[in-house]
């Protein structure tokens, strides 16, 4: 039996649709679906974590070191897109993967809460670095393509096709991957870990990889997010309500499908950019009242309403 | 006959409290062994210190040749001791197929292999061969947590036995069961077990059970073993009547099956 | 996990979404207005303090200039700018400067946007900077300080300008105030918020003390509150048992009346000298609780500076914006108002250049670079980088209580001329200050 | 010797502020195991309630002593307001959910009871400066300090010592504690958990807003406020161990004096004291100084 995977083809078919679209989006658009694609990874690192039973508050730590490392490469000189997301991607995995020691001992709340606290001290680490701009932060260059220097509207089309191509594969690779026999196990760790220690394999073990997982996905997201910005700071990067942010992304998205967490972040950028132009004085009532509305009414996400459509088409 | 775990001068305190004393156990290979003894009587800690789900204050504990103290359960595990529980421990949203199929996919896979799909063909079959083998294939897309407690026993260790022990210790394997399902559900299992040429220690309550499939006995009192012999030599020995086996026989039988909900007794299910 | 049977279609759903919404251009503006888009605090710490006086001194001439009601120099140049309309889009710059950056392009390439004129905050402007060059967006900062802004983020700015002095001239004029004015005193110490702003402002007061009175030393224990900690007891005692007799602040908002508070109640401001960088934006505010004896900047002829300035266009501007929100316009509001004037008059120089016809963003910028315009209170000369910094002239006062009128009102006060207190253009500020500011004409 | 003491005085005024702030959040945790992001909001309200009251009362000739009162009606207005509103009105649907999605439901309600400030207060800030000027000033060791703040320290030990002893002492409290310890059970024993959760927020909400209340008159009510407080009090308590009375009371003056010894030794590094202490406590004890051990073994 060949065994056609939907998810892989949907993934794809949305790939090539907005491989073409790049040429002919209107800049704004793009430029939303750039911060899109970038929420959307950090969103699929929580989206591995939160299957395995785990929420994280604190994944700006890793968005932001992830945009830090990238833009701190680019005072130094470094330039190409390729080498800087690598290296913000790299740079987050490790830290995750040093932290997940102590990290994977705890669940629950208080894994969240870790993760918060561990945010809040990069937070106050790059507050007492002037040479990195403090709170304002610096700003970070246009990045050159293995070469090519892309100049005014090409910028954003270039970097879009890039984060379009690494997005597409990063999500792919998800997919597989928890569908791999150590993908599946988030559902026995969450599940029992009784029952996997004395299945023979450390549920510690599964928890530390799926966290170096989601801190390299969250470096990759701040790594673009640094470029297709081109401004760090502190406040945008690393405060707590940055990680709030993700964790209403995941939700918003829901854990059923790798790809619906790129919708929950279009949705939830939707959702901001409008209220912010339409309601000034009031765009954080409407975001906070759009997650009230989400948590109360739709409390597997957005991917549930395609579930529910399936459902009373069949 | 090869012997298969030697327990020497094991110790387990809590504090003041003393779990296990000066437990000394010699296993053989393909023995059947019974673990009787009131709650509280150390049995659980006994199968807990083995397992290396909980270390012990001091002693020794040699399997196939090697010292396992101190060991965590997945790497005792891995070595070949494997082990079900009273409160069955499964993973509850999930069908019983899954359930096995993670089993599985958990003992077989290891480096690289992890990264294999969980789902293939042939993993697929070996679940179903092993699910009518414990005469549960009827329920092999129910969710865990629908099952009854009799299924869900058998699924418990079904899963614990995927490994292909060595050893497999049962915890209560009829706890919560009816009396009239007891022995169906033994019948079951020890078939299974025998096949697999495993060596099995259960804990029990029910004397009969013992006395019908176990070909020795080791009896708990207050942390330690004050009789190890064969079945019918342990079952009149006067210890044995007075601190275990005493309160048991005064019992009538559909209490036995009904009291075993003892929340003293180890924590294995915590 | 079950299998999911037709996940294709909601990907699918997703693409076709974003290729629908993103084909889809930006909205149309009717061609006979200007979209001028004001950013300023709105919500959070930020606003009372700057935010809203800023949005309502647009406000005021903003309406008046739609109206064509702006006194002299501006009472003969029509409605609107270069005869068409303000259609101001005000918005909240909370948030940090990647938000801000997200915003900002929002704004030009979802509302067609033809130009700001606003943010407040040093690190928004540093994050917008690249962006405005990139979009080629006219961007007129009236508030912001950071002198990064032309010294090392755009050294050759197009379309980007700052209406202000930048905060190198409150270091400058601060020394130069202490050094006329406390020729003996002992040393000095500071109190700063712990964040970018707050660690300039101390930098460039601490380089230019050390340049102008190089026997003074400056503590080792200048304090550091975390911004928006209002909670100051540690710091009051430890400034109080500090041997130096001033204390430079560059607190503002919030922050600053909470410290005002604290500090009164235990007779800080009897035993110190304070100098506050910011702090016209609370005195009116404060009233009787401001200290009266500290001494005061606001970087430039506003606020509470220009309380004194009797020109038509000033007297009108107060008397407008007082009746209007009942409060006096603050540092903020005359800033803000400045920004808006030099779009007014750079619209309207560029039409009169363009023989009449509305201009091209080019033909404004041409007009705006280097110009000298009227501010509120001042000249405004926009001769620093390439002509995009503006110098004004800046004052330094000590703050008084007035009892016959019954307000605040600013004493010996110290004008410093824009060649004083500013670098040279095309000299860093910072090396300038280390230099000993060579070519100041004070 | 004077600065010592000085460091010590500002120290415990520092700490009572952080416990003031943080003690309402412990509580709610405790027993309801919600990480109220909300508190922030109860802090801003119980502030801006406090300096309107204030400003009505003493623009009335009534005793001025009287405007201690109206810090105290703020609090319980605000407190019992939203504390009712909010776990009648939203957090009740949601015990059977993740505890993540609890504390999200709380950040969502925190960002609009920003705006409704807003809405209902305007961006002017509020001050009320009458009761700390009322108390005047008192010399220790020549350094003046202001009564006001120091009257902060007896509140933190009345209302420390007040929770203590209600909790450990009174029928109420041993319900309260028969509910932390499970929730199930005391159900089946016919404790009200409804009731008590109910109660158990009012109060936490209550704590929260008497916060901003007392502190209101030393500060500039403005809008941010609520802000600042979340990462101060979820410190503390992260510290001090969550759920935890005494431990609030022990991170906080932990905390207080090493930032007050700090301030006065090395200013420089004032910002970072919090985050340095929190990134110890966790390295060594990560669920906080005085919680029970909650890592999972296996």
């Amino acid at each position: 039996m060949r065994y056609v995977d939907k998810t892989v083809v949907g993934l794809s078919i949305a790939f090539v649709v907005l491989l073409f679209a790049d040429f002919f989006m209107a800049e704004w658009m793009r430029f939303i679906g750039l911060q899109s694609l970038a929420r959307g990874a950090v969103a699929l690192g929580l989206l591995v974590l939160w299957r395995t039973g785990l929420v994280s508050f604190g994944h700006a730590l890793y968005f932001g070191i992830g945009a830090y490392a990238a833009a701190m490469l680019t005072l130094v000189g470094y330039h190409d897109a390729f080498f800087l997301v690598l290296a913000g991607t790299l740079a987050s995995g490790l830290l995750a993967f040093l932290l997940g020691f102590l990290l994977r001992r705890y669940r629950a709340i208080f894994f969240a809460l870790l993760n918060m606290a561990f945010s809040m001290i990069l937070y106050g680490v790059i507050v007492k670095t002037e040479e990195l701009g403090s709170t304002d932060g610096f700003s970070v260059l246009t990045p050159t393509f293995l070469g090519y220097a892309p100049q005014g509207e090409a910028v954003q089309t270039t970097l879009f096709l890039f984060t379009l191509v690494f997005t597409y594969i990063v999500t792919v690779g998800v997919h597989l991957y928890l569908k791999t026999t150590l993908g599946g196990m988030s559902m026995a760790v969450r599940e029992n870990e009784i029952r996997v220690e004395y299945l023979g394999y450390s549920a510690e073990k599964v928890i530390h990889v799926k966290y170096v997982f989601s801190g390299l996905v969250a470096g990759f997201g701040g790594a673009i997010m640094a470029l297709a910005i081109g401004q760090v700071d502190p406040d945008s990067m690393a405060n707590w309500n940055v990680s709030g942010e993700f964790v209403f992304i995941t939700i918003l998205s829901g854990i059923g499908n790798v790809g619906a967490t790129y919708i929950g972040a279009l949705v939830f950028e939707l959702i901001r950019t409008y209220a912010f132009e339409y309601a000034p004085q009031v765009w954080q009532f409407i975001l906070g009242g759009s997650l009230l509305a989400i948590i109360m009414f739709l409390p597997d996400g957005i991917w549930s309403l395609i579930d529910r459509l399936r459902k009373s088409e069949g | 006959m090869t012997v298969v775990l030697e327990v020497r001068d094991l110790q387990k305190t809590f504090g003041a409290v003393v779990a296990a004393k000066d437990i000394n156990v010699t296993v053989n290979e393909h023995e059947i062994i019974g673990i009787i003894g009131a709650n509280g009587a150390g049995k659980t800690t006994f199968v807990n210190m083995v397992t290396g789900y909980l270390k012990p204050t001091s002693g020794h504990i040699e399997f196939a040749g090697r010292n396992i103290m101190g060991l965590p359960p997945r790497d005792i595990t891995n070595l070949g001791i494997s082990r079900s529980f009273q409160v069955p421990q499964v993973f509850t949203s999930e069908s019983v197929f899954d359930n096995l199929q993670m089993a599985y996919a958990i003992t077989e896979a290891s480096g690289m292999g992890l990264l294999s799909p969980l789902y293939n063909d042939e993993r697929a079959a070996r679940v179903d061969s092993h699910l009518k083998r414990y005469q549960i294939a009827e329920y092999r897309n129910a969710t865990a947590s629908t099952l009854p407690q009799g299924v869900r026993k058998l699924l418990d260790i079904a899963m614990a036995a995927v490994s292909n022990p060595t050893i497999l210790m049962l915890d209560e394997p009829t706890s919560g069961i009816s009396v009239e399902e007891k022995f169906g559900l033994m019948d079951i299992i020890m078939e299974a077990l025998r096949q697999d040429e495993t060596t099995v220690l259960f804990i029990e309550h029910d004397m009969e059970i013992v006395e019908r499939y176990v070909s020795r006995v080791l009896a708990f009192y207050q942390g330690e073993i004050i009789c190890d012999a064969p079945t019918a030599e342990a079952l009149v020995d006067s210890g044995v009547r007075e601190f275990v086996i005493g309160e048991e026989y005064h019992r009538t039988r559909t209490e036995a099956a009904n009291g075993q909900s003892n929340g003293q007794e180890g924590d294995d299910n915590a | 996990m079950g299998i999911l049977k037709r996940p294709g279609k909601a990907a699918l759903l997703a693409g076709g979404l974003a290729a629908a919404v993103g084909l889809t251009a930006g909205a149309a503006n009717a061609a006979d207005e200007v979209v001028m888009a004001v950013p300023t605090f709105l919500t959070g710490a930020g606003a009372p303090a700057f935010g809203v006086p800023a949005r309502n001194g647009a406000e005021v001439i903003i309406e008046a200039i739609n109206k064509g009601k702006l006194p002299a120099p501006y009472d003969k140049s029509g409605k609107g700018l270069a005869g068409r309309q303000i259609k101001a889009v005000i918005y909240d710059e909370s948030g940090g400067g990647v938000k801000q950056v997200a915003e900002f392009r929002n704004k030009v390439q979802k509302q067609g946007v033809d130009l700001f004129v606003g943010y407040i905050s040093s690190g928004t402007c540093a994050a917008i900077t690249p962006v405005a060059e990139e979009l080629k967006m006219l961007t007129i900062f009236p508030i912001c300080g950071t002198p990064r802004i032309f010294e090392e983020i755009n050294k050759n700015p197009k379309y980007v300008f700052r209406t202000m002095g930048h905060a190198t001239a409150d270091g400058v004029a601060e020394a130069l105030y202490v050094k006329a004015n406390m020729p003996d005193v002992k040393g000095y110490t500071g109190i700063n918020q712990n964040y970018a702003w707050g660690q300039d402002s101390w930098r460039d007061f601490d380089l230019a003390m050390k340049q102008l009175m190089p026997n003074v030393p400056a503590s080792d224990k200048a304090q550091w509150p975390k911004i928006f900690s209002g909670q100051y007891g540690a710091e009051i005692s430890a400034l109080m048992l500090s041997k130096e007799p001033l204390v430079h602040s560059s607190l503002w908002g919030g922050d600053l009346e909470a410290f005002i508070f604290q500090g009164a109640a235990r007779g800080l401001f009897r035993k110190k000298k304070l100098l506050f960088s910011v702090a016209d934006t609370s005195v009116y505010r404060l009233g009787k609780k401001a200290p009266a004896g500290a001494i005061l900047g606001a970087r430039g002829p506003y606020g509470i500076f220009a309380a004194g300035v009797d020109t038509p266009l000033n007297n009108w501007f107060r008397k407008v914006y007082q009746d209007r929100y009942s409060v006096p316009p603050v540092g903020g509001s005359y800033q803000a108002a400045q920004g808006v004037l030099a779009a007014k008059y750079a619209y309207d120089a560029a039409a009169k250049a363009n023989g009449g016809k509305f201009p091209s963003t080019d033909q404004v910028i041409a007009a705006l670079e280097g110009a000298t315009y009227q501010g509120l209170a001042a000249k405004v000369h926009m001769n620093r980088s390439n002509g995009h910094q503006a110098a004004t002239k800046h004052m330094i006062g000590v703050l008084e209580w007035d009892k016959e009128a019954g307000g605040p009102i600013m004493t010996k006060v110290t004008e410093f001329g824009p060649d004083c207190v500013m670098p040279p253009p095309g000299v860093n500020g910072t090396e300038w200050l280390k230099g000993g500011m060579k070519g100041a004409k004070c | 010797m004077q600065e010592l003491i000085v460091i010590l005085v500002d120290g415990l005024v520092f700490s009572s502020y952080l416990f003031m702030v943080a003690v309402g959040l412990t509580v709610i945790f405790g027993v309801m195991k919600i990480l109220n992001v909300t508190h922030g909001s109860f802090y801003a309200f119980g502030a801006y309630m406090s300096a309107t009251l204030i400003g009505a009362y003493y623009s009335t000739d009534w005793p001025e002593f009287g405007g201690f009162l109206a810090i105290f009606a703020a609090a319980l207005v605000v407190g019992v307001f939203f504390g009712i509103v909010l776990e009648r009105g939203l957090l009740r649907f949601l015990y059977h959910r993740d505890e993540h999605i609890i504390v999200l439901a709380t950040f969502a309600m925190f960002l609009v009871l920003e705006d409704v400030l807003l809405i209902i207060w305007g961006t002017d800030p509020y001050f009320a400066f009458e009761p700390m000027t009322l108390l005047g000033s008192v010399d220790i060791v020549e350094m003046t300090f202001d009564v006001y703040s120091l009257t902060l320290i007896c509140l933190a030990v009345v209302v420390g010592l007040g929770l203590w002893l209600g909790l450990t002492k009174t029928k109420w409290g041993k319900l309260l504690l028969a509910v932390i310890f499970d929730r199930e059970v005391s159900q089946a024993m016919g404790i009200n958990v409804t009731v008590v959760f109910t109660v158990t927020f009012v109060i936490g909400a209550i704590m929260g807003a008497l916060g901003g209340a007392y502190i209101a008159p030393t500060i500039s009510v403005n809008p941010g406020i609520g802000v600042e407080v979340i990462v101060l009090a979820f410190a503390v308590v992260v510290i001090g161990g969550m759920g935890s009375i005494p431990g609030a009371m022990i991170g906080a003056l932990l905390v207080g004096i090493s930032r007050a010894a700090a301030v006065h030794k090395f200013p420089e590094i004032e910002l970072f004291v919090i985050y340095a202490i929190m990134a110890v406590v966790l390295s060594i004890r990560p669920e906080g100084l005085f919680a029970p051990a909650q890592a999972r073994k296996i």
